[in-house]
């Protein structure tokens, strides 16, 4: 009972806070509300005995991937009516398609096959089960070409992303940190008499 | 081996260690706090308070209104007007200082050549309303004769280094 | 489920989370009047020592005088977020004790095993802290932008690469520990480490709990890495548009990330509750956990009394070229130690050493 | 009780938000983006929720690396949409035409 | 052409030159006291020395004439010493006042000290002292601060003309008296305390008011006579304080009155707030009193009488005024003018001052010129003295402080006669002009006076300056024709050559005519008009009827009849019957463009701030047209100015380019009028002139307490005649009944014996000032 009020919950806020990524008059509320969501759906993940994932859901989306996108914001100084035209342009287009989607994604999911009678709903597992320690298992031996693999995609992403928006302005003066740090008395001061 | 010893240092963080040790010593040394209502440092008789216009002995005041104040104050604080006195001298009309504006540099003293707006020693004059801190030519001289054997004391000590 | 019994778990519940965070709340409170009275005296004053007996009753003055001022909302701002950032500042800070072990209690002999002091234990605690920790940024981005103010924004901008920055290396240092303890529940960390002061994680891992615990200083904003709120450049930073109570949240914000960081690292790094010689065992593990805190809390103010605040190019760099390969680097040393043994068993020496800070490998 | 279904339509809400959202905002790659991240949430439900009524750890592994790589993505994206603010002063998808024959 | 050498630097200067010109001509700096470049040289401060090479002993630099090649050092070691001496014998009686002196921070002696004196003098016996005596309501003394230079007494001789000051006494004894104990009786004695060097005579009306570094200076105009001379207005705040010649303009000498009207600008007499009359006068807001105006005006058949003193924006935006909201009223302006006819009209000088000054003759035609132009009466003077002639024909042998070479005095009527004989003289030599027959025939007396104005015609260059006797004469457009006769007969009335100058009522004449002269009427017609019931209300634009000008009984009926809204500066009078007063702006407050007498452009530009809720009237004027429901024709200076040009064309260049001295508005002559003297047919036996005081004409002066002060010292006599015109009418001095068109009055008569005989005269504005409209009276015994 407490499961099911939770899942409503949670499910009701993330497609709230969907929404409102969607329809939020300012960039920076809309990612207020993903941000929402995705604390929603951690929860979600929480209900399905992910709890790795959710926190790392939240640690990853949360944390980082949604900073990046405020700091961009705030870095960008967009003019935010322009930002909303032709919004209802292209609402009967986009809307007629989505609903179509949503239409045949909850048709097929209300089918029969998911069904609760098809599939057995399962119990939770006890605190004495990790899943932490389960998804390690799998992950560093079953998977371990596709962490590798995600790995050097993370890493060429980085670089990319540095390479992107690294810029050396030449009218700026750069100081050499480690050279700051390491100098010594000797080689600023230079006794001529005493 | 000179090298090994400054890698030592820095891995061990022993400048960190260094101020950290400074700061603890400080921390048990007496203490030197004054705890002011109770206690009070004493004033130079430069110190540069709360101003006054002075008199002369016979009760006349000293203000001849020759606006040195006024133009030297460098936060314009000082507004002077002035007049022809029925006896023909030249005295104010109007004598304030903006307490608010005052920065307390001491320059109107310097300037004034006949010793007549000074800085007393006295500084709790804080109140709890801007008005009060708009000094007029009546609280001035009032100020002057409340505290003007301190004023002559201080000028006195001081004369002798001019 | 009786009802009788969900009112009795959530009257627990709600005892549990009272009991941690009127505590806190009110160290807070005495944390600031400690800072004040300890720089004071580093400095050769007396610090506050007006209201109440030695100046103890000062906090409670400042809270009522920050109670009673008018907290004003820039006509410019974003009404909204403006008001929100404070609480979560807040938030993450205050919920991140939800799983701190404070102990284990058998509730003097009433229950037959002993149980963690926690309000929630939970089996990734770490991970859990980690989480929350990061979500601190958001009190700070908020209230920077929606200041609608130059400096707040700078301000947040510079806390959010700081924060990002700081929380990769103390995620690493923490790596470390977990690699010894082999878990991220706090308490079995803390039980890992029982035994003495010999067996404190603070032994192999004395680098990472340097790195942790100054990037701790710089998670916190606390100086010498306040150059969030560097005065002389950012006024105030993010909370310069702040005033009264909302003002007061951040700086609860604060300190009780501040504590929190103590007493993590106290857990992590310093055998939480275990007293240092097992003959000291009598004093109750929470009174040795808390006098660890505040050694830490002490050493907090000791280095806002001592160090000059970083620039913030110096900080960015011993974040990322400093704090980030030392701790990989220790990993790998820590991994390389760990299975020596089966590289070459001439290395066994290495696994024993390592061995001896891993009890899950026996 | 809560079954895969209901799992699988707030899946499907998310998703056809994000599908919406795509649709709608276009002028501002930012939304865009954010919705990109919607849509791989759903996924990413969707993973998690057979996972767990399948049994299977394995689809949880792919929530990590579609996790992986949106993250990648987003920085990317991000890091493409500054240098082109800085040369083009606008984020407007309108805009980034350059490519154009 | 003289070459010397300063400091090793060749110098050209003409001839007779003295090396301190030279070197003030070339920027060296040389002390000097007694030194000034408008007086003599006395060459007895000595502070001006300088090493001539060749010379035995230095040279005092104002006295020495330069010599061909002569080398002359102003620094050397020995002169640094002499000054230092110098500096110190001055400084020996010189009291230690500075910081109450207010000559202290703008005060030679105090720079000299600075820069060349000695660190303490050695003088250590009693300083003399010395007592102050009164030189009258404008200079203060501080005689014991005299350091003897003369200037004071030199400027009384030679350009006050009085003489008043002189030297007593010598060595330690030696004292600068008023040699008349009580007041210095020069129009120009404000200048005293600006050419004293130190702190002895001193400006009185702002005596230990204010230091010379707080006042903030504004070139403005002065706009007290048609002169309109370059001021520097020294104001601290808004408050003026001084008022002083512009140095930078050519002429160095502004007289008393524009000098000290200064406190009128903070008078109580200031028109601050708009006022409207409700069981009393009531200060209301602009809007309040702006809808008062138009509630009386809408519709109404109106008057407007304004004064000439605005600046010629102000003007014209009077007429803007009319144009838009009565487009049918008349307008009068000119309070001294009882002859309407166009020609009469045609003010103005055809000559610069300075042309003037250097004619071979000049004529004063009914003029008291020292009351006038004192500045332009002070250059007749250095005429005078210079030896060159200066004729005078009037009524009265008004005082000049200058030597006449000739002076004729005859009665008002007599100036057909005066003006014929000249005619017929020139008529006889041949010199003839179109028209000059018909208006010699029509005048058959000749009066021997005549004579003087037809030599100076003769002569190269002559200068005819027209009084207000002329000017404010029932025939005047006929004597002025006849003067414009006569001057063009002689070769003197071509353009360029005009000698024709006729003194306007007050700035900005010539802007007048081309402005308003399809629409002027005569103020006395006006107001008689409004009297008649023929207009509903009176528009009075700064103009005070009442106090001056010749028509003070009619204005008074007609103000009592009608509704009156008064806007100006001043309230004076007038506001007794004032239902609507508006405050606009005095001429120290407002940016504005002047044409003086002689077509001169002055312009205001840095003004003061406006004291209360004054406006500049032209603002007035567009927010009067707005209330009228009007689209306003002008919302800046700039399209005022556009406006101007319309009248005025050639005013462009000036506005574009900026003012420059030499430029001259031409006075705009009609050639071919045709205006002949009617025959004056006297009733009554004496003619009525009034008389101008510079001390009481003008609202402003009114304001004035400082030069009503002067005033009182100086009064005219209230009315005056010739012994003999009493003797005849078998009266003696004192009360008599003076029997006018208008009806009696008695009055005290005093006599005089340099007036002419038949003539009475009426000071202004004094108990007589009734009388000033009359035209011919005659004396009866006392009650």
């Amino acid at each position: 009972m407490f499961e099911a009020g939770f899942f409503y919950l949670f499910a009701t806020l993330a497609v709230i806070g969907a929404m409102g990524v969607v329809l939020a008059r300012h960039t920076m509320h809309s990612v207020m509300f993903l941000i929402f969501c995705f604390f929603n759906s951690a929860g979600l993940f929480f209900l399905l005995d992910a709890e790795f994932l959710g926190i790392i859901l939240i640690l990853i989306y949360v944390g980082a991937v949604m900073v990046l996108f405020m700091f961009v914001i705030m870095m960008l100084e967009v003019n935010k009516a322009k930002l909303r035209e032709g919004f209802l342009q292209y609402l009967p287009m986009g809307g007629m398609i989505a609903m179509a989607l949503l239409v045949e994604f909850i048709a097929a999911a209300s089918s029969g096959i998911f069904h609760t009678d098809a599939i057995a709903t399962v119990g939770h597992l006890g605190q004495e089960v990790n899943n932490t320690v389960e998804i390690g298992k799998i992950l560093y031996t079953q998977y371990l070409l596709g962490f590798e693999i995600a790995a050097i995609i993370l890493l060429v992403a980085l670089v990319g992303a540095i390479v992107l928006t690294l810029r050396t302005r030449k009218d700026a003066k750069y100081q050499n940190i480690s050279k700051q740090v390491n100098v010594r008395k000797e080689d600023r001061l230079r006794k001529v008499r005493m | 081996m000179q090298l090994i010893k400054r890698a030592f240092k820095t891995w061990m963080l022993w400048e960190l260690v260094k101020g950290l040790a400074l700061t603890i010593r400080y921390l048990f040394k007496p203490k030197i706090t004054v705890e002011y209502p109770e206690e009070r440092t004493p004033l130079s008789p430069r110190f540069r308070g709360l101003h006054a216009l002075r008199r002369y002995d016979s009760g006349e005041e000293r203000c001849i209104a020759c606006k040195l104040c006024e133009v030297v104050c460098p936060a314009l604080a000082i507004v002077i007007e002035s007049e022809e006195r029925e006896d023909g001298s030249r005295r104010t009309t109007r004598y304030d200082i903006d307490m608010t504006k005052c920065i307390y540099c001491g320059l109107c003293q310097e300037a004034c050549p006949v010793d007549a707006i000074v800085e007393t020693q006295h500084f709790e004059y804080a109140s709890e309303t801007r008005e009060a801190l708009y000094y007029t030519k009546e609280m001035l001289l009032d100020v002057g004769d409340r505290y003007e054997s301190q004023i002559a004391a201080n000028i006195a000590a001081d004369a002798k280094y001019h | 489920m009786e009802w009788t019994d969900i009112a009795l778990t959530g009257l627990i519940w709600a005892l549990e989370i009272l009991a941690i965070a009127v505590p806190v709340a009110l160290s807070v409170a005495y944390i600031t009047y400690a800072e004040r009275r300890v720089i004071g005296l580093i400095q050769v004053r007396k610090g506050c020592n007006r209201v109440g007996p030695f100046g103890l009753l000062q906090p409670l003055a400042d809270g009522l005088k920050l109670f009673l001022k008018e907290t004003i909302i820039p006509s410019q701002a974003n009404k909204i977020l403006f008001v929100a950032a404070p609480v979560m500042a807040l938030v993450p800070a205050l919920v991140a004790f939800a799983v701190v072990p404070f102990g284990e209690t058998t509730l003097f002999g009433l229950w037959d095993t002993a149980h963690v002091m926690a309000i929630a234990h939970l089996n990734v605690g770490i991970l859990y802290i980690l989480a929350i920790s990061s979500l601190a940024i958001y009190g700070v981005l908020m209230a920077g932008w929606s200041s609608n103010s130059k400096y707040a924004l700078i301000a947040s901008v510079r806390a959010t690469c700081q924060m990002i920055s700081y929380e990769i290396s103390m995620g690493f240092a923490l790596v470390c520990v977990l690699m010894l303890a082999g878990s991220m529940d706090l308490s079995v960390i803390v039980n890992a480490q029982t035994g003495g002061f010999w067996h404190w994680y603070i032994i192999p891992l004395f680098p990472m709990f340097l790195v942790y615990f100054i990037s701790g200083c710089a998670e916190t904003n606390r100086t010498p890495f306040d150059l969030v709120e560097g005065e002389a450049e950012l006024v105030a930073g993010h909370i310069v548009e702040y005033s009264g109570m909302w003002f007061a949240t951040f700086s609860l914000a604060e300190y009780g990330a501040m504590i929190l960081i103590s007493l993590l690292t106290s857990i992590l790094f310093l055998g939480g509750w275990d007293a240092p010689i097992p003959a000291l065992d009598f004093i109750p593990g929470t009174v040795w956990l808390l006098l660890k805190t505040s050694f830490f809390i002490f050493v907090f103010i000791w280095f806002r009394a001592t160090f000059p605040r970083f620039r913030y190019d110096q900080m960015m760099r011993l974040g990322w070229k400093v704090f980030l390969p030392w701790t990989l680097a220790w990993i790998a040393v820590l991994g390389l130690f760990t299975y020596a043994e089966e590289l070459n068993s001439s290395l066994t020496i290495l696994s024993d050493m390592i061995g001896y800070y891993q009890p899950w490998r026996s | 009780m809560i079954g895969l279904s209901d799992y699988l339509i707030v899946a499907a809400c998310l998703f056809s938000l994000g599908v919406i959202g795509l649709f709608l905002n276009r002028k501002n790659v930012i939304t865009i983006l954010m919705c990109i991240e919607l849509i791989l949430l759903a996924v990413n439900i969707n993973f998690v929720a057979f996972s767990h009524y399948l049994q299977d750890i394995s689809g949880q592994i792919f929530v990590f690396f579609v996790l992986t790589v949106a993250a990648s993505e987003v920085a990317v994206g991000l890091a493409i949409l500054v240098s082109f603010y800085r040369n083009r002063r606008s984020i407007d998808v309108e805009d980034i035409n350059t490519l154009k024959g | 052409m003289t070459t010397l050498f300063i400091n090793e630097e060749e110098v050209t200067v003409s001839s007779g030159t003295s090396i301190l010109e030279a070197c003030r001509k070339q920027g060296v700096d040389v002390p000097y006291f007694c030194y000034h470049p408008e007086l003599s040289v006395a060459a007895n401060c000595r502070m001006c020395l300088v090493e001539v090479e060749g010379w035995a002993k230095p040279a005092a630099s104002c006295c020495t004439p330069v010599g061909e090649g002569m080398r002359v050092t102003t620094q050397s070691e020995g002169l640094s010493k002499d000054r230092e001496m110098i500096m110190e014998y001055l400084l020996i009686h010189h009291p230690l006042d500075c910081p109450v002196c207010d000559q202290g921070g703008a005060c030679k002696l105090q720079d000299y000290t600075e820069e060349h004196g000695a660190e303490h003098g050695r003088y250590k016996e009693l300083k003399r002292a010395v007592v102050d005596h009164n030189l009258g309501p404008f200079v203060s003394t501080c005689m014991t601060r005299c350091i003897h230079c003369t200037r004071c007494v030199r400027f009384a001789d030679e350009i006050a003309g009085t003489g008043d000051m002189g030297v007593l006494n010598r060595a330690d004894h030696m004292r600068i008296e008023g040699v008349v104990e009580d007041a210095l009786a020069s129009e120009l004695s404000g200048n005293l305390a600006d050419i004293c060097p130190v702190g002895a005579l001193l400006d009185k009306p702002s005596l230990d008011v204010s230091r010379p570094w707080e006042v903030k200076r504004h070139k403005s105009t002065c706009t007290q006579c048609p002169q309109g001379c370059d001021i520097v207005i020294e104001s601290r705040g808004d408050e003026v304080i001084r008022i002083k010649p512009d140095h930078a303009a050519n002429e160095p000498w502004i007289c008393d009155r524009g000098r000290y009207v200064h406190d009128a600008f903070r008078a109580d007499e200031r028109i601050l707030t708009p006022f409207i009359r409700a069981s009393g006068l009531q200060a209301v807001s602009w809007d309040m009193a702006v809808e008062k105006t138009v509630s009386l005006l809408k519709g109404k058949r109106v008057g407007i009488v304004f004064s000439p003193d605005w600046s010629i924006e102000g003007l014209t935006a009077i007429r803007l005024l009319h144009d838009c909201v009565f487009d049918d009223a008349k307008v009068a302006f000119d309070l001294h003018r009882r002859d309407m006819r166009p020609f009469a009209f045609e003010e103005g000088f055809g000559m610069t001052p300075k042309q003037i000054v250097d004619a071979n003759e000049v004529v004063i035609l009914g003029s008291d010129l020292r009351q006038r132009l004192p500045i332009l009466m002070q250059g007749l003077r250095q005429r005078s003295l210079a030896g060159k002639p200066v004729t005078r024909i009037g009524a009265m042998n008004y005082r000049t402080n200058s030597e006449l070479s000739a002076d004729a005095l005859i009665r008002p009527r007599e100036w057909p006669a005066v003006i014929a004989r000249a005619m017929q003289q020139l008529k006889d030599l041949g010199k003839t002009a179109e028209g000059m027959d018909a208006w010699l025939s029509s005048v058959s007396e000749r009066h021997e006076a005549g004579k003087l104005l037809a030599d100076a015609l003769l002569s190269d260059s002559c200068a005819l300056l027209v009084g207000e006797e002329i000017r404010s004469h029932v025939d005047a457009a006929a004597l002025i024709h006849g003067l414009d006769l006569i001057a063009r007969a002689s070769g003197h009335g071509e353009e360029g050559r005009d000698a024709r100058n006729l003194i306007p009522e007050g700035m900005n004449a010539s802007l007048l005519s081309a402005v308003f002269g399809d629409v002027r009427t005569s103020v006395g017609d006006l107001f008689d008009a409004a009297h008649d019931g023929e207009l509903d209300a009176l528009l009075l634009i700064g103009s005070d009827p009442l106090g001056d000008g010749l028509f003070s009984m009619q204005a008074k009926r007609a103000m009592g009849k009608v509704p009156l809204v008064q806007i100006g500066a001043v309230s004076g009078q007038v506001s007794e019957y004032a239902d609507v007063m508006l405050p606009a702006s005095a001429y120290s407050e407002v940016e504005g463009t002047f044409i003086n007498m002689s077509g001169e452009v002055r312009m205001a530009e840095e003004p003061l701030s406006t004291v209360g809720d004054a406006r500049p009237l032209w603002k007035v004027m567009m927010r009067l047209i707005q209330g009228f429901g009007m689209e306003i024709p002008a919302v800046d200076m700039n399209e005022i100015r556009a406006s101007v040009q319309s009248y005025l064309p050639s005013l462009r260049e000036v506005w574009a380019e900026g003012v420059d001295h030499t430029w001259r508005m031409p006075v705009a002559r009609q050639r071919d009028a045709n205006v002949l003297p009617v025959g004056v047919n006297p009733a009554m036996p004496l003619d009525v002139i009034s008389r101008y005081s510079m001390y009481r004409e003008g609202a402003w002066v009114r304001a004035s307490a400082s030069l009503i002060e002067a005033g009182n010292i100086r009064a005219l006599d209230d009315v005056l005649v010739h012994p003999n015109t009493l003797k005849e009418a078998g009266l003696t001095v004192g009360e008599c009944v003076i029997r006018t068109a208008s009806g009696n009055y008695t009055f005290d008569v005093g006599v005089r014996d340099d007036v002419v005989e038949g003539v009475l005269f009426i000071a202004k504005r004094g108990v007589a000032g009734d009388l000033s409209c009359e035209v011919m009276a005659s004396l009866g015994g006392g009650q």
